[in-house]
């Protein structure tokens, strides 16, 4: 098993991605949320722009998409510069900029199984919470939200598991700087562009690959809690 | 302390690595290097990245850079050469003699000539010039399959999809899996060379040194190992 | 508190087209099946929205079509118990009873969640989920969760169809005395004519989608025994006024412009007015007075009207000193009895069949006490 | 068809234990809420596994936890009306009518689409969705649902409660057809004791999840009537044999043993028996034959016992020449009659105090021509 | 707008991208509902087995998934040697082998959001199904499938679009072929790796998201169809 053996290197992209790609999924939850229900509730015009541009990140190919994000969240992207100016948030060659890439090709998947969960609500019960004296906003916290659940944690662990292989977007967005931008996928790609590199690039796969289905498994036990909640009969 | 960064081609991987560590002595620290596609990297470089050295596969990406003043000229080296090769699988009994005319079609036969990318990827560029001066291109260019890189192309004949493919001498000799059929004449295309160049935004003092430190012996000697050729005499 | 309805809403295939106004404390939709009840409560809570109208609750504008004015569900604080439970499945017992809670300005929460959930008997409920309980425990709880939210309104759709007789006759006296010392005025919506004639103050019947009769449950419930002939439910409608108990019988003597009445399980102060459902079935027409019979109540009148009633039977109303009852006979009796106008009878009327489901306290006395 | 069951499964905080067996075609499973009704017959459907337990038809084993046998909910064909609808939201109400129609046998497909949507009234909703329709509407499409799957054996979980009473009217004489005519045995659940009464020829009484009593309707309604003595429903059963019509007055004359009756709205041939339900309330006792009253029915008897109701009544019951009758008389009465056993007394009872949804026809005779 | 006029070449690439996604959506259906199915509603051992399995090509870097497929759906590979053998099935440089490749990594989206519709579906109804005398098979195609439309829609219309934006694993396994492989991603990729390819990359990319929107718009008009056959009040 000595193949197993991570340099220090390895290992920084290990924790590098977990934290890329934890960020990445938590941090954009609330958005994720908000436009997930937007699209599934809400009757605006637009909506089908909203939508579109939800789904973009997965029709573009990641190279593209990374690009974009280069172009408009660099050091001198319109959105980047604003960012850092006024805020001190820095995305070019951050991890911050990993994980907004993750997260951006995550989005997708995110939104698409909480809106498929909420659309799943019976809205019968949120009049209800409102006969009760429920605002909209009270009530899309405690009756909506708990009861999309299920499709909020699939939402998240979608988003985990994505930004855990994403590779194109990142490395286009933020290079491939070992200890700051360096996540997993990047590296596997580096072992997998130089003779020899084959046992690496297995070893950091099999890293990956027991990482995210340790997510899985937890976010399945998670979901079949909730599940036993609403056991009928 | 500032750190120094190299934006590297992937395919520079395993020699830098060892460079790095060998100069770590002279230039008083170890470098970042990020590996990546040549594209890629210069694209980042134009959007402000962090980078100190840049290490193109080809000399496109280092004269987009240089055009664009983001260059120090000055610093810009054809530091290696490279050779592209024609390969089969280990197992294949072809043998091809490569010369003005020669019938690469007929080789390939109901098959596919695995080449990198010939419009983007440099080899692929490489290989297509070459076919083309020996008059090969034409007869051959329908069975082409193009790969997004030179590995990937190399797997396409490792793996036995293709029964012939272009690649770097590099990734030749480094794969048992292939054997070398023939070497293409330096002369039937541009020159292969890896520029190598410190950007106009750099200023950390190290990095000139570790310019320096890639001209050494000892650095020559790793390049040599993985089947450069030392342009800088 | 005053209602005032007057709705146009069509679905495909049904329109619904109710005006009707009530000052009452439990304003009763009565009709069959499908005549629209449900859906006429779920445009006072705002669940839907009319084409065409206006809703109002004392002065309160709820929704007007032609002012642009619809009021947000969870603005109205108006209470609805659902025909179906529509209990939160994600939510304890307890948590679904306390969801209204918080909702309430403070100085409106009249609902007492001990006493509450006393009365529904769901105290060994709380920590289980709605998809663990009975139908009859969805519907109670429900119930809970509405009262809990301490409504100024409140609406219920069939609360009492999933429960049992025993069930019923505990709740009934409940949703009296929310609706007189609560003051918390109630649209209930029933299929069921005693349960009507017990609680309602106020009467809209509806038949498809139309309002067919509408006003105190005094002048709407004979009118309503009318359309229900068919069913036996015909009655009158007395007031009696508490004279004085007669302990060693476990009764009590009521006196009414007709006579004098002994009833059994009457609990209410002398004084007090009463208003009880005699079913025109229950009762027996006399030319003599009665000797030696069960019967305790005999009121000495005279025939007003006949009307027959299918092929065997006719109603027979009669003028008792003032009070107007009526009786249910066959037309062989009415022939034998030689019953005409002016006729003067005694009906019969067994204390016992005073339906405690349809005795009703007047002027907020509560009926709780007052039944046993 | 022989249904026998015996089972044990216990859900959190609740234990059923039921063991019975019914060869009647009408088996009621009555008792109050929560007392494990609807977990009975999930159990007989399939959709509930026993902990323990044999449950089997005509002795088929459907479940058998000791042979490890249990047979797949869709193979047992048991048509099922859930106490909440359960209606499919896709499908038209003319599809979920449909829906079980091809799963049947050819051969077994005794349902008649056309009659069973005439006879609900629900011809006009057909292109509906559920989620358009009434409370009522739904129960009445959920009960076209089961029938049109042409069961073996009919599983009703309340399925009228949503049902006003004039709805009601028009369903019960057609359950009791599914009863006699078509043979299709039933399991019943009802909270309603009038409805068991018409319907049932075998009786469950449950109680927090345990068999209080079981067996034949004769034997067990008046048990029921002893533990509903507070509800007022205490009631006799007697049976009568048509005699001959009295057409000029829409009466038809019948004989117990205890006399003769008048009754209305009979349509049965000379010589049928019925049964009635006579309530205990309805009945007024004299020692004097009524003279120049509207009641027909007069029976002549003695006082067998007399139990206490309540501080202010009492349950008398008569020997009426064979036939057993319960009055429901007050103390004060009892006492100045001055009752005792053996005391003679006239039973006097109303003919239109019988009750149309408590008549039920014996042997067959559909009773849907005996009542109009 | 002479930019947007596309070359014959580019409008190949077009109608291969259209064609592959199409076939990679249809023919992952039946497939994906079946283990859709599974993961909502069995319990068997292995299940969380399965659950990793069906997520691999997302957690996966998409070069590796490409590689991974190219090993054992290549032609010497083991599954693509006896399909090739024994039903004459051939992916290899074949634009089944894109579509193949864009299959697989639009599964985990597909499956997902089925198995939340599914979930979603109330037991009850199915229970009520069977009790009419449907056996689960027809329960699931007459019950449970109509209810998770909205779900079975959202899945085809995720891997749809996943499949037009599909390029790493996909150039790994069938390489760039015009006209047989080459689908829209790939030949904007090309664009991206030279210099000034700018123009290009960014006039397919406009076809490609004209494209996708197209189907998403079409599949939402589609879920709002089936939405207003439940609408209840
Ligand atoms: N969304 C709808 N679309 C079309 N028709 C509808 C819709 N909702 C209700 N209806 C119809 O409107 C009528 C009135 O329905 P409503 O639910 O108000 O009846 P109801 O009086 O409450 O009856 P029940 O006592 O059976 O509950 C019914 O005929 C019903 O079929
Ligand atoms: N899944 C469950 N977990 C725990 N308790 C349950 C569960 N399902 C039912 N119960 C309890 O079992 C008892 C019997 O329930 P059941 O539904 O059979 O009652 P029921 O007789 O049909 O009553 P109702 O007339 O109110 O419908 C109730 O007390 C209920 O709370
Ligand atoms: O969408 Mo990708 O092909 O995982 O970078
Ligand atoms: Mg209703
Ligand atoms: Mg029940």
């Amino acid at each position: 098993m000595d193949w197993l053996q991570l340099s220090p290197e390895e290992w920084s992209a290990v924790r590098l991605s977990i934290k890329v790609s934890s960020w990445a999924t938590l941090a954009s939850l609330p958005l994720g949320l908000a436009v997930a229900l937007l699209l599934a509730r809400g009757r605006f015009p637009g909506k089908s722009v909203l939508n579109g541009i939800v789904h973009l990140p997965l029709i573009l190919p990641p190279v593209v998409t990374g690009y974009l994000l280069l172009l408009s969240f660099g050091r001198r992207g319109v959105v980047g510069g604003f960012l850092a100016e006024h805020f001190g948030i820095v995305f070019s060659f951050r991890w911050t900029g990993a994980a907004l890439a993750c997260a951006v090709m995550g989005f997708p998947l995110m939104v698409r199984a909480m809106r498929l969960s909420i659309e799943a609500v019976d809205r019968k019960l949120e009049r209800a919470a409102n006969t009760l004296g429920a605002s909209p906003l009270v009530t899309f916290l405690v009756v909506t939200l708990p009861l999309s659940l299920p499709g909020v944690v699939a939402g998240a662990i979608l988003c985990f598991a994505k930004a855990m292989g994403e590779f194109g977007a990142t490395i286009t967005f933020v290079s491939n700087i070992p200890g700051e931008t360096q996540t997993l996928p990047s590296a596997i790609y580096t072992f997998t562009q130089v003779p020899g590199g084959e046992t690496g690039a297995l070893r950091l796969t099999a890293v990956s690959i027991v990482i995210a289905m340790a997510a899985l498994v937890a976010s399945e036990a998670f979901a079949r809690r909730i599940d036993r909640r609403f056991t009928v009969e | 302390q500032e750190s120094l960064t190299v934006f590297a081609a992937a395919s520079l991987k395993n020699a830098l690595d060892e460079i790095n560590t060998a100069c770590e002595a002279s230039v008083g620290k170890k470098a970042t290097i990020s590996y990546a596609a040549s594209s890629a990297l210069a694209k980042q470089i134009e959007q402000g990245a962090p980078a100190d050295i840049f290490f193109s596969a080809d000399r496109d990406w280092m004269k987009y850079l240089s055009d664009k003043n983001l260059t120090r000229k000055d610093t810009e080296n054809e530091l290696l050469g490279n050779s592209i090769v024609l390969v089969a699988p280990a197992d294949s009994a072809t043998s091809i003699d490569i010369k003005q005319g020669f019938d690469l079609s007929a080789a390939v036969g109901d098959g596919k000539l695995a080449m990198a990318n010939v419009e983007s990827v440099p080899a692929g560029k490489y290989g297509k010039a070459s076919l083309e001066k020996l008059g090969a291109w034409e007869g051959v260019s329908k069975k082409v399959a193009q790969a997004e890189n030179v590995r990937a192309a190399l797997a396409l004949v490792s793996t036995g999809e293709a029964p012939l493919g272009i690649v770097y001498k590099t990734d030749a000799a480094a794969d048992p899996k292939v054997k070398i059929v023939g070497t293409f004449p330096e002369d039937s295309h541009a020159p292969i060379v890896y520029p190598v160049a410190l950007t106009a935004e750099s200023k950390n003092a190290d990095a000139p040194k570790l310019l320096e430190c890639l001209k050494t012996p000892q650095a020559r000697a790793a390049f040599e190992k993985q089947g450069f050729n030392i342009l800088l005499k | 508190m005053s209602l005032e309805v007057s709705v146009q809403r069509a679905v495909s295939g049904f329109t619904l087209d109710a005006t009707f106004a009530s000052a009452g404390r439990l304003t009763a939709l009565f009709g069959p099946s499908g005549s629209g009840k449900t859906m006429l409560i779920n445009l006072i809570s705002g669940l839907m929205r009319p084409d065409r109208g206006r809703i109002a609750i004392d002065n309160t504008v709820l929704v007007d079509t032609d002012a642009r004015i619809a009021v947000p569900i969870y603005k109205r604080r108006i209470g609805y118990v659902f025909q179906d439970a529509r209990l939160f499945p994600h939510l304890s017992v307890r948590q679904n009873l306390r969801f209204g809670r918080f909702f309430a300005p403070r100085t409106d929460r009249w609902a007492d969640e001990a006493a509450i959930i006393d009365l529904l008997g769901i105290g060994h409920l709380l920590d289980r989920r709605p998809g663990m309980l009975s139908g009859g425990e969805k519907s109670r709880v429900a119930i809970g969760r509405a009262l809990l939210a301490s409504p100024r309104l409140l609406l219920m759709d069939e609360p009492l169809a999933a429960l049992d007789d025993a069930r019923k006759r505990e709740i009934l006296p409940f949703i009296e005395r929310l609706r007189d010392e609560l003051k918390v005025p109630i649209v209930y919506v029933s299929h069921s004519a005693q349960e009507v004639a017990r609680l309602a103050t106020d009467v809209v019947m509806m038949r498809d989608g139309r309002v067919l009769a509408t006003g105190p449950a005094e002048a709407v419930l004979p009118r309503l025994d009318t359309l229900a002939e068919e069913s036996g439910e015909s009655s009158s409608l007395i007031t009696l006024t508490v004279a004085e108990p007669m302990p060693e019988w476990g009764l009590t003597r009521l006196r009414s412009s007709g006579g004098e009445w002994r009833l059994a399980r009457v609990q209410a102060a002398a004084g007090t007015k009463l208003r009880v459902r005699i079913r025109a079935r229950d009762v027996m027409l006399s030319r003599l007075r009665p000797e030696q019979s069960s019967a305790l109540n005999v009121l000495e009148g005279a025939v007003t009207a006949i009307a027959p009633l299918g092929e065997a039977e006719a109603l027979v109303t009669l003028d008792c000193g003032g009070d107007a009852i009526t009786a249910r006979v066959t037309r062989l009796s009415a022939d034998a009895l030689e019953l005409s106008p002016g006729t003067p009878v005694f009906a019969v009327v067994k204390s016992v069949s005073f339906d405690p489901a349809s005795t009703a306290a007047i002027r907020g006395v509560p009926s709780a006490d007052l039944l046993a």
